[in-house]
């Protein structure tokens, strides 16, 4: 019952995780004013590139057509790390979240190099900027999480996630709200989100993962933007898991919620994006240091 | 033992045989190398006994000279260090049977092989010897004959200047080993260590600084690392490999030796171990990043991994001292572990570099690209040793560094307070760590192996042969064991981990078990991400077939003539990081920015100089030297003054004594 | 048995005076050091007759010395017939100012090396301070000639300093034996012979303060035969301009001699019960004869030179082992020999690389690995046993001597000497290495002469001897250093 | 207490500071051989009246040496290298005689440290004998010409002689063979070196002979 369950939320991250791109969207072109593209949009993009051929530059090499598919694979793995909904996740186990980041990192690692292999200039700077910006939020992540497990004793995702009830916040709201924040602040810099980054310019220059995919195409590209929308899903996972802490243990109650939740945190991305400017590249880092400042107050609180 | 030291023996007369057939090189090198690896493979096999059994294997002649005795014993932590030693020097050989051979004209091969052996000899002889005259003898054959490996092309200024600067910082911790040695062995008449008595709480300090400084300079620690980045990229490559890969871990061996002679550890001693291993990774991995030289860069990054090393120790004795089993072991076991991963994949990339060096004649990142198609083995071996280094899932690389991890996040956080605080500084500081030596190994590989040529060094590359692609081989597909067998290595480290800890063996047992039983977990997943590799790979196929595949230049966003100078070098690459930490690197920046309206060519260059040894060492020597210098007067070859010397010294003694 | 010890050189030197053909002339001199090492290894398991009623003895220290000495002439006679060969008579152009200069007569170089071995074997052997005092002086005699052996002006200028300092330490001394027979006179009755044993025997009623004036007048005046600093400074200029043979000898073996003659005082001293106020001075002086050595080796351009600074430093090392005491004396006894074989070996070395790159400066010899394969090698690990690292013996030695100064808790004096030696080190190594290593321009190539067997063999069994020290030490040579360790007031 | 012989002693601490304040060289070699006789006469002097014939034959031997034959051969030395008789000292005549007699003071002080085990036929001979050798030391040290220093050697040579007969008559036999060995050496080596200095400098100025430094 419980692992078929597991399993049911497993299938709902790989189908729904394409939604908060919508989602994200619709609000902002609610806030433009715009009627703005169709809720589903992303999943006909993907759609399309997988349908489509592809042309490749000469001066790739296997580890180019490879690099997505093998990230992909990442991604997914590291999906099956992630609780939801008040469940546990279908693989849990002391440590977890750390396979978890580095699954992530193991996919930028593949992504990165697969930019370098058309030995663009735009695209070797991208790479450039996502793993300077990765290496920094990388930091704030773990510090955050260690906060967490030093408040609740869990060292495991899982564990945490269910150990997040409302007592929580009564009794550790501020450090709460530090490690939403700073949470908040990776996960918008880990799927390139404004303030960090911006999806939908076409000002290479000013790009970060869009333009260390510029030579990609078909499935391939394809597969990149479904691993995205993947990994915006599973970090909104553990940032609602940690900071939400609806957990009835009433399946048909807490599921819904989850759901409600990252539609919500979705809603919030766009809110930002539509609310705020993306900062200038040399001023990320140090929305960065901010957050790992935030996750330290927040071990100092806990320590306290 | 006998075939340890049958072992031994094949060596030293392979290598002194080698060195007598020099003239026919065929010869020289196959024996060289063919003794080495037999050698190793002979001394290799009591390691493996003596950690499936547990039992310690020792030997005690009499060897006459003052203090000394001859005293060998291989315990479970002489054999986790004999492992790679062994093993990686025998592939090095392997490997440097075929990077030698192109010297064959100039240089009598016999010399680097009788060196090596003595190399390879010397370090099995450290981690074995327990008596202290007989480790300084090992410890000083091990660094000379890795002197002579370092210089073995010595007609270039460069390498000479690396010799000497090795040579120099190696006698001077060696210096303080003696020092460490009478001290420990003081009032007591001989220096053997099972007559080691219990050490004075007050002299235990002292001892354990001297170890640090010490056996640190050997590990290279930071700022003790200076020669490092000089003598790897001297040596051979397959010789860089060994002592990157090996020789400095003999400094985390004395270290841990010293730990478990010492008895009970002070807390000071943990915060020493844990302040090092930050220093270090970080320092070392960020001046890793700022380097041109593919060797220079990996040598940093020796120092990156010794002190994440570091800190898996520090955390060990940590737990030791809070009694905390949990952190004691995960702590010790994860640095261990991580010496012989990095054995393993430092080895492998020290081999890959050495094939590119090779293969194209230049180790200048900047001046390489897109090797991948014309070395398509060296480049598949580089990548896995990237991946590796860099921490990431599946390979060994990501399994110490997690267990390091696991032991600060189970123990560590909710441990005490000081446990707490160390443990966050060396979560956030591998976490560092880990994001920059991501960025520093797609740097190199995507540089190196990726993109258009960027010289004509690059265009002429070619493949090596199949000695140099073996080993490398062989290399890469221990790194994937590495990661894929975890939980079996991680429940063999009972013995060695209880006989550093001291602690009860059952509980020693029982962490292991979990440990391991979390890493059967990981495994699992590392199983599935390559199932669903593989399968999305053939989804790939599946969906590209029928359809259209083109190929086509470049998108360079409207170039008509992408050329292969305008790709990213590593320098800008690593521009943003190296930029947002410049207040510790202090790069030297040439830049001749293009102006007017017609802009001549222009121009940026970068180099980034060891901070300690521009900032530290080289200022104090000078002030030495100039102060000693001042002195020179006293001797103008004036034979009045000669006389007056006497006069007054008769004098001074006649009133002073006399009084 | 002593005698014959004595009347071999001796007698020898008459011979090369007389004989008049070379080649006769160089085999008796090789013939002398094969003869008189037999002898000396004969005396080893034999304990020959004391003569002159004790005046003459051998004694462990004594036979210690007397060796090292032995061989050192062995190895630099063979040396000799091959230099003597290559060096032919007539005009020699000098390398340094091109100015032309001739050679001392072939007979005079050799009758005056054979009086150096009998006046340094009358040094070992004899018991009686005024004996030692004359065969001292008389080495200083002996030798002069032979710093002399180049006759240009550079070497006159080493052999008048030589011979003004040294004469005048040699006076000093004189007067330290009369301060010491004064020591030994009792009111009244007769005195006390002034022969170490009959001293030893009754120390305990000498008179300390005449006594006291006695070691330091003998420790100023041999001193500075030994090269302590800063009385050394004849030292560098005679090292330097002698043949390379002379000064492996004179630093190889005349700085023991005199060595010895201190510690003979000091067995007197020690008997008296005044070890303490001897030890105090030796270790002062031997530190400040590394110092200064320290000093000089870093940034030194002459090779030779530099060879010279780093006998001072070992001398004080000797010192400075003698003056700790306990274990330090077996050091400093072992170091001695070491240094010897090792200095000595260097020395001969160097005298292969001045004859083929007719150059002392370390800044124009490179490459010396390719030149003259052979003496690289040897230069390199006669470096590597010189500034003691494993496997060579001066490592052992000097091991012991710092773990008795630890145990003894001097450990400011032991961090001193560590630090001057890392010192030494870098500045031995630096120069060291460029001239081995590195590659020889091509102006500056010399002819590509085969090096000869006379040139390498000696130098190479002297670093065969070191290496074995450093890796074993025969039980006999082990038992001759701990007796006389033992008689000089160590354990 | 003996009379004649603290004479001869007081005349040595005179003949020491005139050496220190003469300039022209062969005076001063004139100088050390009056030194010298009044060395020789000393041991004869110091028995008292009742002399034996070993002691009368060394004594004439050293006047014979000291007083006749050394100076005799500076003499030739100083004729054959003809430099001019200056002395050229690195101290003023007047300073040296200063610095002599500040040494003697000290000497004076020094001998006291020194008690004689037996009370000897003055007390004088100690500083004395110190005195001569410091002020022989002092010679080498401020004089310029290497005639000078051999000279200066003398003068210390002279000092310990005096030490020696004074006190040392008990092993008559190491004196006299110490006092000739080193006069061997004085005279004959040294004079060699002269000679030879002279023929390769045309000079005896020490001060040139410093090319071989640090």
């Amino acid at each position: 019952m419980m692992t078929t369950l597991k399993l049911v939320h497993l299938v709902l991250a790989f189908v729904a995780a394409p939604l908060l791109l919508g989602i994200i969207n619709r609000t902002k072109a609610l806030f433009a004013g715009r009627r703005g593209q169709p809720l589903l949009q992303a999943y006909y993009d993907i759609w399309k590139l997988l349908r489509k051929g592809a042309v490749y530059s000469r001066s790739t090499s296997w580890l180019f057509a490879a690099g997505p598919w093998i990230g992909f694979a990442a991604v997914v793995a590291a999906t099956t790390l992630v609780p939801f909904g008040g469940l546990r996740a279908p693989i849990a186990f002391p440590g977890d979240f750390l396979v978890l980041i580095y699954l992530l990192g193991l996919s930028r690692f593949l992504l990165v190099l697969s930019a370098l292999d058309t030995g663009s200039s735009f695209e070797g700077m991208g790479a450039s900027r996502e793993v300077t910006f990765s290496a920094l939020s990388e930091p704030a992540l773990l510090i955050a999480l260690a906060a967490v497990t030093k408040y609740t004793g869990c060292v495991s995702l899982s564990d945490m996630v269910v150990a997040t009830v409302p007592r929580l916040w009564l009794d550790a709201g501020p450090i709460v709200v530090l490690v939403g924040f700073a949470l908040l602040i990776v996960f918008l810099s880990e799927n390139c989100r404004i303030p960090v980054d911006d999806p939908n310019t076409h000002l290479e220059l000013t790009m970060i993962h869009e333009v260390m995919v510029l030579d990609h195409s078909g499935p391939d590209f394809g597969i990149i933007l479904y691993s995205a929308a993947l990994k915006m899903w599973l970090l909104g996972q553990v940032l609602v898991g940690l900071v939400v802490p609806v957990h009835t243990g009433i399946l048909w109650l807490d599921t819904p919620a989850a759901l409600l939740s990252m539609a919500l945190l979705a809603v919030l991305v766009g809110i930002i994006e539509s609310s705020m400017a993306r900062v200038r590249l040399l001023h990320v880092p140090q929305l960065l240091v901010g957050a790992t400042t935030l996750s330290i107050l927040a071990v100092v609180l806990v320590l306290r | 033992m006998s075939l340890f030291l049958c072992g031994l023996v094949v060596l030293f007369v392979g290598g002194v045989v080698s060195l007598l057939s020099g003239r026919k090189p065929a010869m020289a090198s196959s024996l060289g190398a063919g003794s080495a690896v037999v050698g190793s493979l002979l001394a290799i096999l009591p390691a493996f006994a003596v950690l499936a059994s547990g039992r310690t294997e020792s030997l005690r002649m009499n060897w006459n000279v003052p203090l000394g005795s001859f005293f060998v014993q291989i315990d479970p932590l002489s054999a986790v260090f004999l492992l790679p030693i062994l093993g990686l020097s025998a592939l090095a050989a392997i490997y440097g049977a075929e990077y030698l051979w192109p010297y064959r004209q100039e240089k009598n091969l016999g010399v680097p092989w009788l060196f090596y052996n003595l190399l390879v000899a010397g370090m099995a002889l450290v981690v074995v010897a327990r008596n202290g005259l007989l480790f300084l003898v090992a410890w000083e054959m091990m660094s000379l004959a890795s002197f002579f490996l370092v210089t073995f092309e010595y007609e270039r200024q460069m390498v000479r200047q690396a010799g000497g600067i090795y040579l120099v910082a190696t006698h001077i911790g060696t210096a303080f080993l003696i020092v460490f040695f009478i001290l420990l062995g003081a009032h007591v008449g001989s220096l053997d260590f099972d007559t080691i008595p219990a050490v004075p709480s007050s002299l235990a300090g002292a001892l354990f600084l001297l170890a640090v400084v010490g056996f640190g300079t050997k590990a290279g620690f930071m700022p003790l690392h200076v020669w490092l980045p000089h003598a790897h990229p001297a040596a051979p490559s397959h010789v860089s490999a060994v002592m990157s890969g090996v020789m400095i871990k003999t400094g985390i061996y004395g270290l841990v030796r010293t730990v478990t002679l010492l008895g009970a550890p002070a807390a000071w001693w943990c915060w020493v171990l844990i302040a090092i291993g930050v220093v270090s990774g970080i320092m070392g991995v960020l001046f890793a990043l700022a380097q041109h030289d593919l060797k220079r860069l990996l040598a940093y990054h020796s120092v990156e991994n010794i002190g994440i090393i570091t800190m898996g120790l520090g955390l060990g004795l940590l737990g030791v001292h809070i009694h905390s089993p949990t952190l004691a072991v995960l702590g010790f076991a994860g640095g261990l572990f991580h010496v012989i991963n990095h054995a393993i994949f430092k080895g492998l990339l020290f081999l890959g570099a050495g094939a590119v060096l090779q293969g194209s004649g230049t180790g200048h990142i900047d001046l390489l690209g897109g090797l991948v198609k014309r070395m398509p083995w060296t480049a598949a071996a580089f990548l896995v040793g990237s991946i590796a280094i860099s921490g990431v899932p599946p390979l060994n690389g990501f399994v110490s560094e997690f267990l390091i991890y696991l032991g600060a996040f189970k123990s560590g956080i909710v441990g005490g307070l000081d446990a707490a605080i160390a443990a966050v500084i060396v979560i956030g500081s591998l976490a560092l760590i880990g994001g920059l030596a991501l960025a520093c190994f797609t740097k190199a590989f995507g540089t190196v192996f990726l993109g258009h040529p960027r010289s004509i060094h690059a265009q002429q590359a070619h493949e090596v042969g199949w000695a140099m692609k073996s080993a490398m081989v062989i290399l890469a597909a221990l790194c994937v064991l590495g990661g894929v067998l975890s939980p079996l290595i991680v429940r063999s480290a009972q013995t060695v981990v209880g006989q550093i800890t001291s602690l009860a063996p059952d509980a020693v047992e029982t962490e292991l078990a979990t440990a391991s039983s979390t890493l059967t977990h990981f495994v699992v997943v590392a199983l599935l991400l390559a199932a669903v590799a593989g399968l999305s790979l053939l989804l790939r196929r599946r969906l590209l077939r029928g359809r259209s595949v083109r190929e086509a230049v470049t998108w360079d966003c409207g170039y008509a003539a992408p050329d292969s100078r305008m790709q990213y070098t590593a320098t800008s690459f690593a521009q943003p990081l190296t930029d947002l930490f410049r207040f510790l690197l202090h790069t030297h920046k040439e830049v001749r920015s293009p102006q007017g309206v017609f802009p001549p060519d222009s121009a940026l260059e970068t180099d980034t100089a060891d901070v300690c040894e521009k900032h530290l060492y080289q200022p104090v020597f000078e002030a030495i030297r100039w102060s000693l210098g001042w002195f020179r007067w006293l001797q103008h070859g004036r034979l009045q003054v000669y006389v007056l010397y006497i006069a007054l010294t008769l004098w001074i003694l006649l009133i002073w004594k006399l009084v | 048995m002593i005698c014959v010890l004595l009347l071999i050189p001796a007698v020898a030197a008459l011979l090369s005076l007389l004989v008049r053909h070379t080649l006769v002339r160089r085999v008796i001199l090789v013939l002398t050091g094969v003869g008189h090492t037999a002898v000396t290894l004969a005396a080893w398991n034999t304990t020959p007759q004391p003569l002159l009623n004790g005046w003459l003895m051998l004694d462990e220290a004594g036979l210690l010395f007397l060796t090292i000495t032995s061989i050192l002439f062995l190895a630099c006679s063979v040396y000799a017939f091959g230099y003597l060969a290559v060096q032919g008579a007539g005009k020699q152009q000098d390398y340094e100012e091109g100015t032309l200069f001739t050679n001392a007569p072939d007979a005079v170089f050799c009758a005056c090396l054979e009086a150096f071995l009998a006046t340094m074997t009358l040094v070992t052997v004899s018991r009686h301070f005024g004996l030692l005092w004359v065969a001292m002086e008389a080495t200083t005699l002996a030798s002069a000639p032979l710093i002399y052996f180049h006759r240009h002006h550079r070497s006159l200028e080493a052999t008048w300093k030589y011979l003004l300092i040294c004469s005048v330490g040699i006076a000093l001394a004189l007067l330290g034996n009369f301060l010491m027979v004064i020591a030994a006179s009792r009111p009244g009755g007769e005195g006390i012979a002034i022969v170490v044993d009959a001293l030893i025997e009754n120390g305990a009623n000498l008179n300390i303060p005449w006594l006291r004036a006695a070691f330091l007048f003998f420790l100023v005046g041999y001193g500075t035969k030994m090269g302590l600093a800063p009385l050394h400074t004849w030292l560098p200029d005679a090292h330097s301009e002698s043949p390379s043979v002379i000064s492996a000898l004179l630093s190889g073996a005349l700085l023991n001699c005199a060595f010895l003659t201190i510690l003979r005082s000091y067995q007197v001293c020690a008997a008296a019960g005044q070890a303490a106020f001897c030890q105090d001075l030796l270790i002062l002086f031997g530190l400040v004869s590394i110092g200064w050595a320290t000093i000089f080796i870093l940034g030194q351009t002459d090779y030779k030179r530099m060879l010279a600074y780093s006998s001072v430093e070992h001398i004080g090392i000797l010192a400075l082992g003698v003056g700790i005491g306990a274990g330090a004396t077996f050091g400093a006894l072992l170091h001695a020999a070491n240094h010897s074989l090792t200095k000595a070996m260097l020395f001969l070395v160097a005298g292969n690389i001045l004859a083929a790159y007719k150059t002392k400066a370390t800044t124009e010899v490179r490459g010396i690995l390719g030149v003259l394969p052979w003496s690289g090698v040897l230069w390199i690990a006669g470096l590597v046993a010189i500034t003691g690292m494993p496997p060579f013996g001066a490592f052992l030695s000097e091991f012991t001597i710092v773990k008795a100064m630890i145990e003894q808790g001097r450990t400011g004096i032991a961090v001193a000497f560590l630090a001057m030696l890392a010192l030494i080190f870098i500045g031995m190594t630096t120069a060291f290495l460029n001239m081995a290593q590195g590659r020889c321009a091509s102006d500056l190539r010399p002819p590509g002469k085969v090096e000869s067997v006379l040139a390498i063999l000696p130098p190479m069994g002297l670093g065969a001897l070191t290496l074995m020290l450093g890796l074993y030490l025969p039980p006999a040579v082990d038992s001759l250093l701990r007796g006389a360790a033992a008689t000089i007031g160590g354990h | 207490m003996n009379d004649a012989a603290d004479i001869v002693l007081v005349f040595l601490v005179l003949t020491n500071l005139m050496l220190l304040g003469l300039s022209r060289l062969g005076a001063c070699i004139r100088m050390v051989a009056l030194q010298g006789i009044a060395l020789g006469l000393l041991p004869l002097l110091m028995e008292g009246g009742r002399v034996e014939l070993h002691g009368a034959a060394f004594a004439i031997a050293i006047i014979l040496l000291k007083g006749g034959v050394f100076p005799w051969i500076l003499m030739r030395t100083l004729r054959e290298v003809n430099t001019q008789r200056e002395i050229e000292p690195f101290i003023g005549y007047g300073k040296s005689l200063a610095i002599g007699t500040l040494i003697l003071v000290v000497c004076i002080w020094l001998s006291s440290r020194l008690p004689l085990p037996e009370p000897a036929m003055s007390s004088l001979i100690v500083p004395v004998a110190f005195f001569t050798i410091m002020s022989g030391l002092f010679l080498i040290v401020s004089r310029r010409k290497a005639l000078t220093q051999v000279l200066g050697y003398l003068v210390l040579e002279n000092g310990i002689y005096a030490f020696g007969v004074a006190l040392v008559d008990k092993q008559p036999m190491l004196v006299e063979m110490g006092i000739l060995l080193d006069v061997f050496v004085a005279i004959f080596v040294m004079g060699i070196a002269i000679f030879h200095i002279n023929r390769e400098f045309d000079h005896i100025d020490t001060d040139k002979l410093s090319g071989l430094r640090s």
